[in-house]
């Protein structure tokens, strides 16, 4: 259950609509099920009323979303950005992606969205309702009589099991509170892998990859991947490709991707939430992240405006190539 | 109306992949896929697999021919193969319903030779649904999940595989399968297909109709407002399409390996910005003409040049996969239903 | 489709000796696009290269392929042969069949192997060369320096003479900067205003010389050769062209008592003033901190007494814009400050001096009128304690000072201590010293002969504290030497402050886009090659701003600056090296990256409006590469993820050609 | 039965300024290092993109090798500290999917370490040599 009421971010979305200070509202929209929420911009009150969603499979990330709208509206947009979503939006305007002046950020805390896959394996497929409750969820399905009550905590997404921050680092407005940058155990799983010998490493992997059916979704849901065209459709690249051929070509665009948005990742999730195929993109962001943190100090993309990526940085005396598996025998 | 008891399963399997590879839905961590049957594996009950077993029959990649080259010379290579006899089994109905929206495209001349040969060696052996799921609409385009066709049909009860063949290839399936199976009566499957049918009746998307769309219905749909919305959170990303049983575009390019260029072709999503790109550049040139292109070619292209069949048979697998929860049934209950221009 | 022709060469038996030259061109006779290969003797000689003008002609051919010694021996000849046979020069390749094949490897089997690998990568290349030319740019031949020290006039009056005008910016009221506080200069002792401001009044006269004193620099826009800078000429009150210098207003002046910054604080300036007497220019200026008039409306005597009427209370700020073809950077040094030093007691004791103070206090012009005595009690000090390396050479942890050697204070110390015993035999001096390090034309011998004729002591050991203690200073230090710790109640302790650069350097560097290392220091282009120059084009280094030096040095860096500002202002257009980088603004996202990483500001972004393939109009923020500033590294290709930035002559799809032949 | 002897193929990225000038060294000098080592030129080791490196491999090197001037002494002032970064974590990455870490590797050659240079490539080519084909980046289409 999020601890910010649907109603009161309706209530300020529609004050802010009706007193013309924005023309539009980026939001979740309710979908087919309780749990298959869309992104959508909403013009009227009405349709806010009626369709604007906020409870806890509000996981989208809208800030890419404002690359091209503040392109194509006219007027200013108001959008809410849970924490992690914020460094994403730091990050997209530090790279100058859009317009912040085009938008209105409301910052609004989060407790975690959960992972309906999670739900699925718990309950059973054949959900037919879901009700958010405090620390609850209510699960109807087409099988059982009696609605299953699952504690929230037990299905909440990886990415927020790992949360990183309930801080708001970029916001117009709070509408309730904002939180700490968190300790987190993000990490545990790449250090996990790079305790495994290379062989074992490299099974995981080649399992991992080759499920890969190259939709691009990870990609095109990436808040880091706004580029007019992408290396991998532009056919001059040398690396275009529509279909990994073999298991070469999944590693190469996986191993590209990740290194093009090395230093400018804000480790948002959303590559592994979206991926059909269930593979665990993040990995390959964290471990750049890790590796960051561990050769040049800690960094977080999208903390602040204007900060340097360390891959466009350097000092004096960095590491050596040669120097990184120093003290790792495996 | 043969049956097989379930302890028996793995006997049968072992059998039907003496003399053609078996490939059935095995689950794993990330949910169920098709493998290759080897003693061990245990066939799942999950009612979809990850990827439709379209890439059976169409790959998501294969090559078409090759060119070598040494010098200044250029030899041309023909890298077709007989394939090998194989069974797909386990298919549910919607995905083998797919099959004859496949056909229709690549079957009627000009045949595709390379799909042909593939469908010729392929059996497919399909399975009732008896747990379906939200997701789940195959009714809406006259499917019955519990009368799966195919080339054989199977029934699972709690004890028993009961097979009925619908095709000569399907009847010489059983005939191999004869000394493992026995004639049985309809009864427990007539149970069961009554027991399904009440399932469907509860399904929260059993009330959707294609009101609204067909053949004739370009001009009516083509430039409703809706699209703009409907299409508007949309990433451009190739999901829906990848894990589509019907969505048969592909792009064919050639990979130069430098000692010679292997011409394949791989699927291809007019999701895409850069689909059927020419020399004077796209043909659709926003999201949301590539957005209607799709529901239009399932909904209203599809069927006109297709008697009426309509190219989506409800699996529901783009409704659980669209990272933005954007899909057709959305779409078919935004637009469907009225007959307004 | 480009018509290749392909050149081996024999090198004499330098190539021919492992390589079998006829098997190479004819294998690469059969690769795609080669109309023609052959062998020849040397290919770099006259009849060599008339084989290759007559190929191109022969055979219409639209790109070479030499397979001969290293582009670095051999590459400028034949794109000068290429240029002959009327082909582009940069749709030339070589493969280096000599150094990296023939000289490296032994047996003929193998280098004919891989020289045909070698030639098969070339000719990939080539087929995806494209004809360049460099671009070219006007230059504003005019020069800016900033800073008004030694440096800055020394690179001013050089540049003068040759012809081209020079505008000095100097921040203080005058030019003359550090040097013309010293007293004597090290190793010849002649006295530093004598050699100082005679340069001072030529530069004042010359011409071809604009001096804005009082004055900084607040934009910098533009590139090598074509800069827009905007000059801050801050409001001295008084009327420079009319202020004769007389001295009378100074005279006048009722506030008297502001510490006179040209002594150091040493003694007291009024409000209004001239720095010293052979100020350049000898204008007065009024310090608006101190005037009466300026801040209480009340006063006005200066305005009273000047005959000239040069006294402007309303006077303003005035900006001033102007285009130069190249800066050279000449903003000095300043001594640390002592404050984290508490252990000399620097901040408790007047008789604890820094070096330059010790400098004005020995200088006739300066508050004691030459007199050594100590700034306490005027008394004259019978034994001096001069502590060296104070905030140089310092540990890296410790959070103060400086790691690096300040470089001067070893000579400047023996001088000081040299003269002392020299005016004043009876002082006794010690000096304390980590290493004295005095390489320079005379420099040890001058060294020497404070020891030896002059009797200094000096002590290996660093001192550990200094505590005033009624009219003496304690000195604690320890003599390593002897291993053993010194008491010494000495009179006047006197500091050898560590220096640092300006402060102002760091906001220029900004604004010019020069680097900067850790210490604030300006970075060179490079280290030993480009020593003068920034690697920013058209900046350049001038003096104590790129690191610690003493007169002599700093002159010839100055003059070497001025040379290349010459050398770059004598041309009238500016030819670029052709192969830079190059943004594709339809594939360019704007996002910054490729700025980041480029050492010479060449990447800057403009909004333009676009025709986007959707058909919409777009105003984009997209990165454009000035072909004038870039060097062609390609540090900017490989950080940007959209690959909109290549390289010309060495682009993405070339070196994957490249890769492919060899991997073939 | 005739076994061919196994012999690797190395690319060697040589930024113009410091290590294909100490590679023409080593000529010079008559320095020998296996012919298995192909070498490129690049104005800079920063131009060198990651993409290159994974080509390499795709169409058969089994040993890709970065040469740059020493930190401090790029042509370019900054250049190598860039692919300095890079590198590192190119090759972390690498590493952490389970591909031979021998196989890449940065090193700062001046023009004057024509010795440098050959005995660095021996090492490269023995190190790789040691390792084998290159089979978990490798593309068989590439193949012959």
């Amino acid at each position: 259950m999020q601890k910010i009421s649907r109603e009161s971010l309706v209530e300020k979305a529609i004050a802010m609509l009706q007193a013309h200070e924005v023309s539009a509202v980026l939001g979740w929209k309710k979908g087919e099920f309780d749990y298959d929420i869309t992104p959508a911009l909403f013009t009227d009150a009405e349709d806010l009323q009626k369709n604007f969603v906020w409870n806890d499979f509000c996981g989208a990330n809208f800030s890419k979303y404002l690359v091209e709208k503040t392109r194509n509206i006219e007027g200013k947009i108001l959008t809410f950005l849970k924490p992690c979503d914020t460094y994403s939006f730091n990050q997209l305007l530090t790279e100058h992606r859009f317009d912040r002046e085009k938008v209105y950020a409301i910052g609004i805390p989060c407790e975690g969205m959960v992972d309906i896959k999670k739900i699925k394996d718990a309950c059973g497929e054949g959900i037919a309702s879901i009700a958010c409750e405090e620390d609850v969820l209510k699960v109807t399905t087409l099988y059982e009589d009696a609605p299953i009550a699952i504690e929230t905590e037990t299905v909440l997404a990886e990415r927020c099991l790992a949360c990183k921050s309930k801080k708001h680092v970029a916001y117009d407005e709070l509408l309730g509170e904002t939180g700490e940058v968190l300790e987190s155990n993000r990490f545990d799983e790449v250090e996990r892998l790079e305790a495994m010998t290379a062989d074992e490493r490299f099974a995981f992997w080649q399992n991992e990859l080759s499920r890969c059916i190259r939709c691009n979704a990870c990609r095109d849901v990436c808040p880091a991947c706004t580029c007019e065209k992408c290396v991998f459709d532009n056919p001059n690249s040398g690396v275009e490709n529509k279909a990994a051929a073999n298991s070469f070509e999944e590693k190469l665009f996986h191993i590209i991707r990740a290194f093009h948005v090395a230093g400018r990742c804000t480790d948002c999730g959303e590559c592994s939430r979206v991926c059909p195929q269930q593979i665990p993109l993040h990995l390959l962001n964290r471990k750049f992240i890790h590796d960051i943190d561990r050769f040049y100090g800690d960094y977080q993309a999208g903390a602040e405006v204007g900060s340097r990526a360390p891959l466009v940085d350097y000092t004096l005396d960095d590491l050596e190539a040669s120097e990184i598996f120093e003290g790792r025998d495996n | 109306m043969r049956k097989c008891s379930l302890s028996a399963q793995d006997t049968l399997f072992a059998k039907l992949a003496a003399d053609a590879t078996l490939y059935l839905p095995v689950d794993t961590a990330d949910g169920a896929t098709y493998q290759k049957w080897e003693s061990g594996k245990v066939w799942s009950d999950a009612l979809n697999t990850n990827k439709s077993p379209k890439e059976f029959f169409f790959p998501q990649m294969e090559d078409l021919m090759a060119f070598k080259t040494a010098g200044k010379t250029i030899e041309l290579i023909d890298t077709r193969s007989e394939t090998e006899d194989f069974i797909v089994f386990g298919v549910r109905a919607c995905d083998a319903k797919s099959f004859e929206v496949l056909d229709r495209v690549f079957l009627t001349e000009p045949q595709d030779s390379y799909y042909a040969n593939r469908r010729a060696h392929g059996t497919i052996v399909t399975v009732a649904c008896t747990r379906p799921i939200e997701t789940c609409f195959c009714q809406t385009f006259g499917i019955d999940a519990a009368e799966p066709q195919g080339d054989v049909s199977v029934w699972k009860t709690e004890t028993d595989l009961y097979f009925n063949a619908n095709t000569p290839r399907g009847e010489a399936l059983l005939q191999k399968i004869e000394g493992l199976t026995e004639e049985a009566d309809a009864s427990a499957v007539e149970a069961q297909k009554e027991q399904i049918q009440k399932v469907l009746k509860k399904l929260p998307l059993k009330d959707l109709t294609t009101d609204g769309f067909g053949g004739d219905k370009t001009e009516a749909l083509f430039d409703r407002p809706e699209w703009k919305t409907l299409s508007e959170a949309c990433l451009g990303c190739g999901t829906c399409t990848f894990v589509c049983p019907t969505c048969q575009c592909y792009d064919i390019k050639d990979f130069s390996t430098g000692n010679g260029v292997v011409r394949f072709r791989c699927w291809d999503s007019c999701m895409y910005s850069d689909f059927t790109k020419m020399a004077h550049g796209n043909n659709r040139l926003t999201q949301v003409e590539r957005f209607r292109q799709r529901f239009m070619h399932k909904l209203v292209y599809y069927p006109a040049n297709n008697d009426g069949l309509y190219s989506c048979v409800g699996c529901g697998r783009c409704l659980a996969k669209c990272p933005i929860s954007m899909n057709i049934v959305k779409v078919m209950k935004t637009l469907g239903g009225k007959e307004t221009c | 489709m480009q018509r290749i022709g392909v050149f081996v060469c024999w090198c004499g038996s330098n190539i021919a000796g492992t390589v079998d030259v006829q098997a190479v061109s004819d294998a690469l006779k059969n690769e795609p696009g080669v109309v023609f290969s052959t062998n020849y003797q040397y290919m770099c000689s006259q009849a060599g290269q008339d084989l290759i003008v007559d190929a191109v002609r022969e055979h219409n051919l639209t790109g070479l392929v030499i397979c001969s010694c290293s582009p670095r021996m051999h590459e400028a000849t034949f794109r000068k042969t290429a240029q002959k046979a009327g082909l582009n020069p940069y749709m030339v390749e070589i493969a280096n069949i000599r150094e990296q094949c023939s000289w490296v490897h032994k047996e003929m089997e193998i280098g004919t192997e891989k020289a045909i690998i070698l030639g098969k990568a070339a000719i990939a290349k080539v087929h995806l060369n494209a004809p360049l030319t460099p671009g070219e740019s006007p230059v504003t031949k005019r020069a800016l320096v900033i800073g008004g020290g030694i440096a800055g006039i020394q690179t001013a009056l050089d540049i003068a003479d040759a012809g081209f005008k020079v505008d000095i910016v100097e921040k203080l009221p005058t030019i003359g900067g550090k040097m013309a506080q010293l007293d004597k200069t090290f190793p010849t002792l002649d006295c530093a205003a004598c050699i100082l401001t005679p340069k001072m009044v030529d530069v004042a006269q010359n011409e071809n010389v604009r001096i804005f004193s009082y004055s900084e620099v607040t934009e910098v826009k533009g590139f090598v050769g074509n800069f827009d800078v905007t000059i801050k000429k801050n409001a001295r009150y008084v009327k420079e062209d009319i202020c004769t210098g007389c001295g009378a207003c100074v005279d006048k002046c009722p506030m008297k008592k502001n510490p006179n910054e040209f002594n150091l604080g040493m003694d007291n300036r009024p409000a209004i003033y001239i720095p010293f007497a052979q100020a350049v220019p000898k204008v007065a200026t009024i310090d608006p901190n101190a005037c009466n008039m300026l801040k209480n409306g009340k006063c006005g005597l200066c305005a009273r007494v000047c005959t000239a009427g040069a006294i402007d209370y309303t006077q303003k700020d005035e900006y001033i814009e102007e285009k130069y073809g190249a800066i050279v950077v000449a903003t000095g040094y300043n001594p640390i400050s002592m404050d984290k030093f508490d252990e000399f007691a620097y901040n408790q004791s007047k008789d604890v001096i820094t070096s330059l103070e010790f400098e004005r206090l020995t200088n006739a012009a300066g508050p004691t009128a030459g007199k050594l005595l100590r700034p306490s009690d005027g008394k004259h000090p019978e034994k001096i304690v001069f502590v060296q390396c104070v905030g140089s050479r310092c540990d890296a942890c410790a959070e103060k000072g400086k790691e690096y050697c300040s470089k001067i204070c070893c000579m400047y110390t023996a001088k000081h201590a040299m003269l002392t015993r020299d005016k004043y035999p009876d002082t006794e001096v010690y000096v304390f010293y980590i290493d004295v390090r005095t390489p320079g034309k005379n420099f040890d011998e001058f060294y020497r002969r404070a020891v030896e004729e002059y009797g200094v002591h000096y002590i290996k050991g660093m001192v550990g504290k200094v505590t005033p203690e009624g009219d003496k200073l304690i000195v604690q230090a320890s003599d390593l030497l002897a291993d053993k710790q010194l008491k010494i109640d000495a009179d006047l302790v006197v500091l050898a402050a560590a220096i640092e650069p300006d402060k102002s350097a760091r906001p220029l560097a900004t604004m010019l886009t020069a680097s900067m290392d850790t210490n604030d220091f300006f970075t060179e282009a490079h280290p030993k090659l480009r020593p003068v120059e920034s690697p920013t084009a058209g900046v350049f280094l001038s003096g104590c701003c790129q690191g610690p030096k003493d007169i002599p040095e700093t002159v010839s860096q100055a003059s070497a600056a001025a040379a290349k500002v010459i050398g770059l202002l004598v041309k009238d257009k500016l030819t670029g090296n052709p192969c830079i980088a190059s943004s594709n603004e339809l594939m360019c996202n704007g996002c910054s990256s490729c700025e980041r990483v480029c050492p010479y500001g060449a990447i800057t972004y403009v909004d333009k409006e676009f025709r986007m393939p959707d058909r919409t109009t777009r105003m984009r923020r997209v990165a454009q590469v000035n072909p004038a500033v870039c060097q062609g590294c390609g540090a900017c290709t490989v950080a940007c993820p959209s690959g909109a930035m290549d390289l010309r002559g060495f682009s993405s799809s070339q070196i994957m050609a490249e890769v492919d032949a060899i991997c073939k | 039965m005739q076994v061919k002897e196994y012999k690797p193929l190395i690319v060697a990225f040589c930024c113009n300024w410091c290590s294909y000038a100490g590679a023409d060294l080593a000529g010079n000098n008559r320095l020998n290092y296996p012919a298995d080592v192909k070498i490129i030129r690049v104005p800079c080791s920063c131009r060198v993109n990651p993409m290159f490196i994974l080509r390499a491999f795709q169409r058969g090197a089994d040993g890709v090798i970065l040469c740059g001037c020493h930190p401090g002494d790029c042509h370019y002032t900054s250049g190598n500290y860039f692919t300095r970064r890079r590198m590192a974590l190119l090759f972390s990455m690498l590493d952490f999917l389970g591909i031979e870490r021998e196989r890449t590797r940065v090193e700062w050659v001046s023009a004057a370490e024509g010795a440098k240079f050959a005995a660095t490539m021996n090492d490269f080519v023995a190190t790789v040599t040691a390792l084998g084909e290159n089979k978990r980046l490798e593309d068989l289409r590439c193949k012959k």
